[in-house]
């Protein structure tokens, strides 16, 4: 007798190994637990994004990791920037600034290397 | 000739709003209206299911929208969002082989219907060019 | 006279997903340049209560939320003062009504900057009638 | 200004609309409105049709009909089944309901003329 298909399981789940423990992630690849950060989860994803951090990159995953705390949600990018000029100047508050640190996608990479989730696309 | 733009957002059979929208859309085109877009948002979404399986007697959305938008070349969009979270998937999405998106709906951003309306805010002195909203 | 989206949000945060689908809606309009003004209506109001802590039903906090509204560039917010009156007449039923409705006035700020206005029906009226369009949700 | 009614709930409709003909001028100034003293036209849908009864009433009562122009949706009232009831409960009402009646086609002529149309339901 054939074996019957397993085609209505839910997902795969995927996991990001950071110092030996397995963190869950979401189908975007995005951290599925926002307590399960450390410094070593967005050094774990910046090697995924080929991304080498220095400090300015620290400030804007800092920055995000706050914005999410303070409005419950992952800052898409025209209001991180918002946010970041109210925060920092008009020298960092600005989306080419932002871009040249994450050339992917401030907002996209910003909060995947924070372990927020994915915002929302049509935002 | 007025320009309408329609927001649909109740799934069919729960409720009879998307046919009262359709209807709308139809008996405006017979009136020389035009119909820039059908936008689905919220439950609305559910009206681009593939898996809506009526009788024959019974009124299919999915069905009736798809004729619609073959005789009137009609954009349907709907929010990628709203879909994903209702389970409505195209079939260009990685990781799902499967979908229930019919073929003549287009997943979108909801900038997609706010850029017709706004295209609307800068022609204001054009009365004949603005397009108004109908929520459904 | 400036042409403006009204979205018109009439249910509390938490039962169904009415309250973020009118604040999805107000972000999606604003990301292309389109002005909107964001009115608080019936149950809506109950969004604005300073002190929602949902983290037992794992949802998202909607008064946390509609502060990010300005960042949005979002900043032309109302609240409906009638159905504020209404709804702690109810929830009182006596003669508290009155405090807990200049209590809710004193406590909602959308942020600390930026204060929502209190309108009474005529000027409700008005702001309807003048806008280019409405989504209520 | 348009509304549109898909809802039979009374509470909702009645807030939209104005409370009586005295209108506040004062009010009206201060907003710069332009617009806001142009008649408001109620287009009855769906189950918005259970409303009319009550909605005749009102604008006969707090004396609305020059601010108001009530529409029912012809076919919508037709499923209803009211109008049997509206006709023998009261002679004049059938009469009453014919003036108010629109087709689709008429539907779709008034929402091209008014702006914004709102739409109220549940």
């Amino acid at each position: 007798m054939e074996a019957s298909k397993p085609h209505n399981t839910l997902p795969k789940q995927d996991f990001l190994k950071v110092k030996g423990r397995e963190l869950e992630l979401d189908r975007h690849g995005y951290l599925a637990n926002y307590e399960d950060w450390s410094e070593n989860v967005a050094l774990a994803f910046a090697e995924q994004e080929d991304l080498a951090l220095n400090d300015k990159h620290w400030e804007v995953i800092r920055f995000v990791r706050e914005f999410y705390e303070t409005y419950d949600t992952s800052p898409a990018i025209r209001a991180l920037v918002k946010a970041m000029k109210e925060q920092f100047g008009p020298e960092v508050g600005n989306s080419r600034y932002l871009h040249r640190l994450f050339p992917d996608g401030p907002a996209k990479i910003a909060t995947k290397l924070a372990g927020l989730p994915k915002p929302a696309k049509c935002l | 000739m007025q320009r309408f733009a329609i927001f649909v957002t109740k799934s069919p059979y729960d409720s009879r709003n998307a046919e009262s929208a359709l209807r709308f859309c139809e008996a405006a085109i017979t009136a020389g209206h035009r119909i820039e877009q059908v936008f689905f948002y919220q439950s609305g979404v559910h009206n681009s299911s593939t898996f809506l399986d009526l009788n024959t007697d019974e009124i299919n959305m999915c069905k009736r929208w798809s004729e619609f938008k073959l005789a009137n070349d009609v954009p349907l969009n709907l929010c990628v969002t709203a879909a994903a979270r209702r389970g409505i998937v195209a079939e260009d999405q990685k990781s799902k082989p499967d979908s229930n998106l019919a073929a003549a709906f287009t997943p979108v951003g909801m900038s997609e219907y706010f850029s017709a309306l706004n295209e609307n805010a800068k022609n204001e002195k054009d009365a004949a060019s603005t397009i108004k909203s109908i929520q459904f | 006279m400036s042409a403006y989206l009204l979205i018109i949000s009439t249910h509390a945060p938490y039962h169904s997903s009415f309250a973020m689908d009118a604040y999805e809606a107000a972000l999606g309009a604003t990301n292309v340049g389109l002005e909107v003004r964001f009115l608080f209506q019936g149950n809506g109001v109950f969004q604005l209560l300073s002190a929602q802590t949902p983290a037992g039903i794992q949802h998202k906090n909607m008064a946390k939320k509609l502060k990010a509204l300005p960042l949005f560039d979002i900043e032309d917010i109302y609240v409906c003062s009638k159905s504020v009156a209404l709804r702690f007449e109810a929830i009182s039923g006596q003669n508290h009504a009155q405090n807990y409705t200049n209590e809710f006035f004193e406590k909602i700020s959308i942020s600390d900057e930026l204060e929502a206005q209190i309108v009474n029906e005529q000027e409700l009226n008005i702001l309807m009638a003048n806008a280019s369009h409405i989504l209520r949700f | 200004m348009l509304i549109q009614v898909l809802s039979n709930s009374f509470d909702l409709v009645q807030s939209y609309l104005p409370n009586s003909v005295q209108n506040d001028d004062e009010n009206k100034e201060r907003a710069g409105s332009v617009e806001a003293d142009k008649k408001i036209c109620v287009v009855l849908l769906q189950d918005g049709v259970y409303l009319y009864p009550s909605l005749v009433r009102i604008l006969e009562e707090k004396d609305l009909n020059n601010l108001i122009d009530l529409r029912v949706l012809d076919i919508d009232w037709m499923a209803s089944g009211l109008g049997a009831l509206v006709s023998s409960a009261d002679k004049s009402g059938a009469q009453t309901i014919e003036r108010h009646l629109v087709n689709t086609q008429q539907w779709v002529a008034l929402c091209a003329e008014h702006s914004p149309i709102m739409t109220v339901q549940d």
